[in-house]
């Protein structure tokens, strides 16, 4: 199986690991992420006003082309996620959007939101199962007690992003538990780490990571993982940290498969 | 039409959703993780914009410091989605008034080594047009 | 030619005050067929109807043109008053120039406009009126009441109070519903068992109501006073004529008194056996076999419960029957359930034993309940300490978030809750977050004032945001007081959630069988909001309890009553006047090829082989005839008949043709 | 043919039937007419050849009647509406000794009149057996047409070769199936709006009002048509000008969709050359479309469309604009 | 607007038939609860959308009608059981006749609407007046015949 893969900026650079241990755990599960050609940053956040469309044009061009491709497209980022799949939707169900999108991008035919954007996550539970996944582990993460932490991009908006229950999701659970460890579910694990306010206010994120390793720790989880490069940045700024770390959710899947030292 | 009644217009099309809507339930105010930082609370958005008290809107802190989680946009009851009406704000501000929360100036200062790409084009969006 | 006379009707100023009445009166009058035409202030009115019955006299009239409010209101009345100056009741049409004129309309000479247009139509249509006579039909003297909770058994009891025979249909085991399972009632902390069961037993022991448990209803057919419904009484695999209730098979099980399946009626709180009844006081007191969970159907295996019952009543061979019973009514009470919760993780509902819904507070407070009425946590079995109410949830939404209504009671219990958890349990301490405390009705706010003054209940206004379990297995209800302007982190040890409130999910299927019409929420819709409360649009069909739309005990009770009484004012008659708006087949045109037949729902046409003398040739011919008395006048036959034979009395091809160039033209 | 017309003198001879109906030459040789044949002189004139289209089926409404059975002649087409005319109880069964007789494909003399072939003395190789050209004898000498290029356009979309209601079947019938049966209609839905009507507007304003195709419809057999009667106000109007062709060809095509066999009879007859098929055969491909596939006259037994119903059937908003 | 300014807009002429059950009952809810749609308008009172002959439709365009709709009970709902089914397919065929025939497919609908549906009603009503009038007059139906 083949897909459009759209990395993203932050993951050709500072989440370098985020994307080299997924490229080796997609080999070892045997699909293929092809990089799309070109593409260009998602901005990172969903535009402000509803009524933009600059802005969702470079989303429009990488889901065009996947399209063309006639793959489905694949991203890691909870950032490129949400972005994607919005834009995606604006496509399909918002004419306004459509329409001056397909005037200004003049494609050969015009995107309608055919193309299907999966998170690397939703591939592994809905393509190739849990299941199957579990079968594949030669490194079991057995004893290891493990925290999911779902951040705010990649559950919300819930209708559009059609990923898992944003307020009880279970696909971070289910994944741990395919690779033999022990998810441990906290409240905190859907609430905001601050996000992009670190920029300006770095203790107001503080604050937050705090307040989710407490969570997470006091029901027992010895390490996070995250999907996101901004929880990342976010939680390793705590001084927690230390005592608990912080993994991309790939990491510990290329752990699992067995593929580390290839990647 | 009256004046006021354009506005919230103007405000609806740029969120996509409709202050009216909101039963002051408080819902999202309950929900955000910005509260303590915010002089002008999520809930009172939709009553600000309806009374037409842009002004202190838009110069509230506030405004600029909404997270964009979502949380009060995927729990609200009434489908008001509170933080669209503060993003519709900071869109107010950039578009009429070209003023920016952050200028470009100000980056380099703020710049860590380990900062990841993603905070740095969000930030920009989210607080700049 | 007809001589018609044309009423214009200023409804006070609902019509005056957007129609130019007096100018519709000048635009109508030359007409064709038009000899006289007025207005009035009410036209309904007593003396409104006096100008019409004189105008009938004094100028012959032979048809009238009512234009007033929907025919809906009072095309009856209008009728009536035809009637009553000797002129048929069907010469009689109404021009809705209020519901679909002036209250929708602002400029007065558009709505003029278009009111004189409805009239011209209304008048063509009665130059081809024909008088029409009604039919008669009989009654079933016997009513059908669909569900056996309060509002059912309440209904039951009136209708057999009053001389008249009624049945019962409840899906459940046993009668009771939702009542049954509450613990003390408001605003007068009855306990509702103490004044339920009194009636359930009354309802078993009454000459004149027959129970169906563990029935549904499965077929409907017929019309008002003559319904055919087939009930289909599920296997209960007990004898009911050997059973003594004595509960053996319960206690004595495999499983002894414990069971392993979720106790419906304990909303999941307990368990219990294959073989059960729901609850100690349950009507009939005879047990059922749950044979999807039932070891012996499951695996052929078992019969313990045949081997230990006395009286040999355990009948694992019985199988479902279908009996057919006549009705002149039928009555719908089904009643209502929360609202899966599913959608609702900030609540962490499904995550979080201690956080419960009212209904399963109910069943820990109650004596009879899982916990034997101690008020305890479902995780640790301690004693809560802090319990946090949270109001609202799934009501008030709006569309795809849940329920765009209030569900009514949902404020009144609660307070009913906290009150009875200071009384038993005073140094628990409560917390009730609200959006808005609604208590119209008597002594209501008297009763919330109550759980604030004297119990020192904390209410404070704002919608939880999250419900948070902790580590320690306490919770933290993340909430804003809006009125003090704070977000507060309120630890607590149970929370209890006020679900929306929904119309049983079944009562759909049942709306469709009886084509009674539902709203959007599925709640039945009632004849009229104001005026027929209790009717469903479906002559014959009425409407009792939950099932028409939130209410609580009293209200479901007095409309309960209400519905009996209908039933029986319709169950008193011994004949019903037949709406002689029936098809009818033109034999010189019926080709005899059978098409209306296959679109008729009453099958209400037959074929016949008759003489005609059609211009002359004498022959055979089959050709089809309609049964008047089964004939509903749907008018199906007529646009399916492509000939034109089959015409519909009262809404002919040319009376519409006619209406459809009265408007065009 | 001689075979044909043994086999009814026999059933006439020994009693079965009465009478027969089938064709009779006419003043041309491409022209022959439905005809009831009693007497063995009568037979003299009977033919069965390639010009023999009409669908005899819906004679047998006013033969069904008469006293004693009919034989009737039908081309495995006709057999369907004769199935249809059974549902519909306007003929009976018990009352027809129903020949399956054989066709290979009807002529149309249109096709040789558009080939320039005038002034016909006489034609050959329009036998039912033959399998060769059709040779023209006209004033201006000879001219041939192959049989094929010479038939009807209904006969290349044929329902097949089989008749699907008979007593017995004489000869052997080919298949002439070898067009899509909807490509007309689906050339006509992919034009613009504007060229539709333009189209229908120009075709229907060829109508003489002459009713030709109502009277040859065996699914238009109401004893009274309803542009005759005034249950609708819409008595027939052709001798003023108000006429609403539109309004009669829809209504006529709405009353026989779901019974309407595609027989074809209704364009085959009309004096000015209207596809009036079109109509019908749009109803077939839509029924086709909604609600699976469906051949009237096929089955006795089966519901006609517009009499049944599904749960989730299409709804209207969705049956237009299809093709956008 | 002054009275002038509105001679000049096109005004289409709309016939509405409306099973008395659901439809015409919602019809009156909008208008008790004030829910306003255009004058143009008119509701036909008929049983039953199953009741709607063919026959109405074309005569209303003949008489000078711009758009023509037919509501009913919500499938499943009709309060005799099963009348909208074969309106449901009587129309969908018709309506894709018309479409055939190259007449705007704007011009004709069917909308279910229960006697609970006010706001749908009014909703629907202001919209397909809306699409009518985007269409202009009905010239292409105006005129059954097809002389010139």
């Amino acid at each position: 199986m083949k897909y459009s893969y759209y990395p993203g900026c932050t993951l050709k650079n500072k989440a370098q690991d985020l994307d080299k241990y997924a490229r080796a755990s997609a080999v070892a599960l045997g699909f293929e992420l092809e990089e799309i050609p070109e593409w260009q940053c998602c901005g990172g956040v969903y535009p402000l006003g509803s009524d933009e469309i600059a802005t969702k044009l470079s989303s429009v061009r990488a889901l065009n082309y996947a399209k063309e491709q006639g793959q489905d497209l694949i991203t890691l980022c909870s950032a490129c996620h949400h972005v994607l799949k919005r834009v995606n939707d604006d496509m399909k169900n918002v004419e306004d959007i459509k329409n001056r999108a397909n005037n200004y991008c003049e494609f050969d035919e015009p995107y309608q939101g055919e193309t299907k954007v999966l998170h690397f996550l939703e591939v592994i539970r809905d393509v190739i199962g849990f299941e199957e996944l579990s079968k594949k582990v030669v490194n079991p993460l057995e004893g290891r007690k493990i925290g999911a932490y779902y951040g705010c991009l990649t559950l919300r908006p819930g209708k559009i992003l059609d990923f898992d229950d944003p307020e009880n999701p279970k696909i971070m659970e289910d994944f741990i538990r395919a690779l033999g460890g022990e998810p441990v579910v906290y409240s905190m694990r859907n609430e905001c780490c601050g996000g992009y306010t670190a920029l300006k206010d770095p203790d107001f994120t503080k604050q937050r990571t705090e307040q989710i390793f407490d969570d997470s720790t006091g029901f027992g989880a010895d390490c996070l993982i995250t999907a996101c490069p901004l929880c990342m940045y976010n939680l390793n700024k705590s001084e927690a940290k230390s005592k608990v770390p912080v993994y991309y959710f790939t990491e510990l899947l290329a752990e699992a498969l067995g593929v580390m030292e290839g990647a | 039409m009256t004046e006021l009644e354009k506005n919230i217009e103007i405000i609806k099309e740029i969120s996509g959703s409709d202050p009216y809507k909101c039963m002051r339930c408080g819902k999202c105010t309950a929900s955000c993780p910005a509260y303590s930082e915010m002089d002008i609370k999520p809930h009172q958005f939709a009553s600000y914009i309806i009374r037409g008290d842009l002004e202190e809107l838009i110069d509230s802190k506030a405004a600029w410091k909404c997270l964009s989680c979502f949380a009060c946009i995927e729990r609200c009851p009434r489908d008001v989605q509170p933080g669209k009406l503060v993003d519709a704000t900071r869109q107010i501000v950039a578009r009429q008034r070209g003023g920016d929360y952050l200028q470009p100036e100000e980056v380099p200062e703020l710049l860590a080594e380990d900062l990841p790409q993603q905070l740095l084009v969000s930030a920009f969006r989210r607080y700049r047009r | 030619m007809q001589k018609i006379g044309v009423f214009v009707c200023h409804c006070g100023t609902n019509i005056a005050a957007t129609v130019d009445v007096k100018k519709v009166v000048e635009l109508v009058r030359y007409e064709p067929g038009v000899v006289f035409a007025d207005d009035y202030m009410y036209m309904c009115s007593e003396a409104g109807q006096e100008k019409i019955i004189e105008a009938i006299k004094e100028y012959g009239l032979t048809g009238l043109v009512i234009c007033s409010c929907s025919p809906r209101m009072h095309e009856k009345t209008f009728r009536a008053c035809a009637e009553k100056a000797g002129l048929n009741p069907y010469m009689v049409e109404v021009a809705n120039i209020r519901e679909q004129c002036s209250w929708i309309h602002k400029d007065k000479e558009e709505a003029t406009k278009k009111a004189v247009i409805l009239a011209r139509a209304a008048i063509a249509k009665v130059n081809l009126n024909t008088p029409l006579q009604e039919g008669e039909s009989p009654v079933t003297k016997r009513a059908l009441v669909i569900g056996g909770g309060i509002a059912g058994i309440q209904t039951a009891l009136d209708i057999a109070d009053a001389g008249y025979e009624v049945d019962i249909v409840e899906k459940e085991p046993s009668i009771g519903g939702r009542m049954s399972q509450f613990d003390k009632t408001f605003p007068t902390l009855d306990c509702a068992s103490c004044i339920l069961t009194p009636k359930m037993v009354e309802v078993n022991q009454h000459p004149n109501i027959t129970l169906y448990t563990y029935s549904e209803v499965e077929k409907v057919s017929g019309y008002v006073g003559n319904f055919d419904v087939d009930i289909r009484k599920k296997a209960r695999s007990v004898d009911f004529g050997k059973c003594t209730g004595c509960g053996e098979c319960q206690t004595k099980g495999p499983l002894g008194k414990i069971g392993n399946i979720p106790s419906e009626f304990d909303r999941g709180l307990k368990n219990r056996p294959a073989i059960y009844m729901p609850f100690a006081q349950a009507v009939p007191a005879v047990p059922v076999i749950d044979r999807e969970n039932c070891t012996y159907f499951k695996t052929g295996k078992c019969g313990v419960c045949a081997k230990i019952c006395p009286s040999k009543a355990v009948d694992y061979e019985q199988q479902d029957e279908i009996v057919t019973v006549k009705y002149g009514a039928i009555v719908v009470a089904t009643g209502f359930d929360i609202i899966n919760l599913d959608k609702y993780g900030e609540y962490a509902y499904n995550e979080c034993p201690d956080v419960i819904t009212s209904i399963e507070l109910e069943r820990l407070m109650n004596a009879a309940g899982p916990t034997g009425g101690h008020l305890e946590r479902m995780s640790d079995h301690k004693a809560p300490k802090e319990i946090v109410f949270i109001q609202c949830v799934g009501s008030r939404c709006d569309d795809d978030k849940g329920k765009p209504y209030c569900s009514k009671v949902c404020c009144m219990y609660t307070a009913k809750h906290a009150m009875l958890i200071k009384d038993h349990w005073p140094d628990t301490n409560i917390t009730v977050f609200y959006i808005d405390v609604r208590t119209p009705g008597k002594n209501f706010d008297e009763f919330y004032r109550r759980a604030v003054e004297q119990y020192h209940v904390n209410y404070i206004k704002g919608q939880v945001g999250k419900v948070k379990p902790q580590p320690d297995g306490s919770i933290i209800v993340q909430a804003a007081d809006l009125l003090d302007g704070k977000q507060i982190n309120k630890k607590c040890d149970m929370v209890v959630l006020a679900a929306a409130i929904e119309p049983n999910p079944g009562v759909r299927k049942i709306a469709t069988m009886l084509t009674a019409s539902i709203d959007n929420n599925n709640f039945l819709t009632e004849a009229h909001a104001k005026l027929r409360p209790v009717e469903s649009p479906t002559a014959g069909i009425f409407l009792s309890g939950m099932a028409q739309g939130p209410k609580d005990i009293p209200e479901t009770v007095s409309q309960a009553g209400a519905a009996a009484v209908k039933v029986v004012g319709l169950l008193a008659k011994d004949k019903l006047k037949t709406n002689p708006c029936t098809a009818q087949c033109d034999t010189l045109l019926c080709n005899g090829c059978s098409t209306c037949a296959n679109v008729c729902p009453y099958g209400a046409i037959t074929y016949e082989d008759v003489q005609v003398n059609d211009h002359g040739l004498r022959e055979t011919r089959r050709v089809a005839q309609v049964n008047v008395a089964l004939c509903q006048g749907c008018g199906a036959c007529t646009s399916a008949c492509p000939s034109g034979a089959m015409d519909l009395q009262g809404f002919s091809n040319r009376q519409i043709t006619t209406e459809v160039d009265a408007i065009c033209r | 043919m001689q075979e044909l017309i043994n086999r009814l003198k026999e059933l006439i001879a020994d009693g079965t039937v009465v009478r027969a109906i089938g064709w009779k030459k006419g003043d041309m040789p491409y022209n022959p007419e439905p005809a009831y044949f009693e007497k063995p002189e009568d037979f003299d004139d009977f033919v069965y050849d390639g010009f023999c289209g009409a669908n005899l089926s819906k004679m047998m409404i006013e033969a069904s009647k008469l006293e004693g059975k009919t034989a009737v002649c039908l081309k495995p087409c006709d057999t369907y509406s004769f199935n249809q005319l059974i549902r519909e109880h306007r003929v009976v069964r018990e009352n027809a000794y129903i020949i399956g007789v054989a066709c290979r494909g009807k002529l149309d003399i249109e096709k040789a009149r558009k080939e320039g072939i005038k002034g016909i003395k006489s034609v050959t190789g329009i036998d039912i057996e033959g399998d060769g050209e059709v040779v023209f004898d006209t004033i201006y000498g000879e001219k041939k047409m192959a049989y094929s290029d010479l038939m009807l356009d209904r006969c290349h979309v044929c329902k097949g070769k089989d008749h699907v209601i008979f007593d017995e079947v004489i000869g052997e019938s080919k298949d002439t199936d070898d067009a899509d049966r909807f490509e007309e209609v689906r050339k006509i839905e992919k034009m613009t709006p504007e060229e539709r009507f333009a189209f229908f507007k120009s075709e229907l304003s060829k109508c003489i009002r002459c009713n030709a195709c109502r009277n040859v419809c065996p699914a238009c057999s109401c004893r009274k048509c309803v542009f005759d009667g005034t249950k609708f106000d819409s008595q027939q109007k052709a001798n003023v000008d108000s006429f609403e062709e539109k309004m009669f060809h829809i209504i006529r095509a709405f009353h026989v969709a779901g019974r309407c066999t595609d027989c074809g009879e209704c364009s085959r007859v009309c004096p000015e050359g209207i596809p009036l098929h079109l109509f019908n055969r749009k109803f077939i491909k839509d029924i086709d479309d909604f609600y699976g596939e469906f051949q009237a006259g096929k089955d006795p037994e089966a519901q006609s469309p517009l009499t049944d119903f599904t749960f989730d059937d299409l709804e209207p908003k969705d049956a237009v604009g299809r093709g956008e | 607007m002054s009275m002038n300014e509105e001679k000049k807009e096109f005004r289409p002429l709309i016939v509405a038939f409306c099973c008395n059950w659901c439809s015409y009952a919602g019809a009156d809810l909008a208008g008790s609860s004030r829910l306003s749609y255009p004058a143009d308008v008119k509701i036909i009172r008929v049983p039953c959308s199953g009741r709607v002959n063919p026959m109405f439709i074309l005569r209303a365009f003949e008489r000078g009608a711009d758009g023509v709709i037919i509501c009913g009970c919500h499938p499943g709902d009709c309060h005799y059981s099963t009348g909208n089914y074969y309106a449901r397919r009587r129309m969908a065929l018709l309506f894709s006749m018309l479409e055939y025939m190259g007449i705007e497919n704007g011009r004709t609908r069917v909308e279910w609407c229960s006697a609970a549906e006010g706001a749908k009603f009014s909703k629907t009503m202001n919209e397909f007046c809306e699409k009518v009038k985007s269409l202009g007059e009905n010239v292409r139906l105006g005129d059954l015949r097809c002389k010139n």
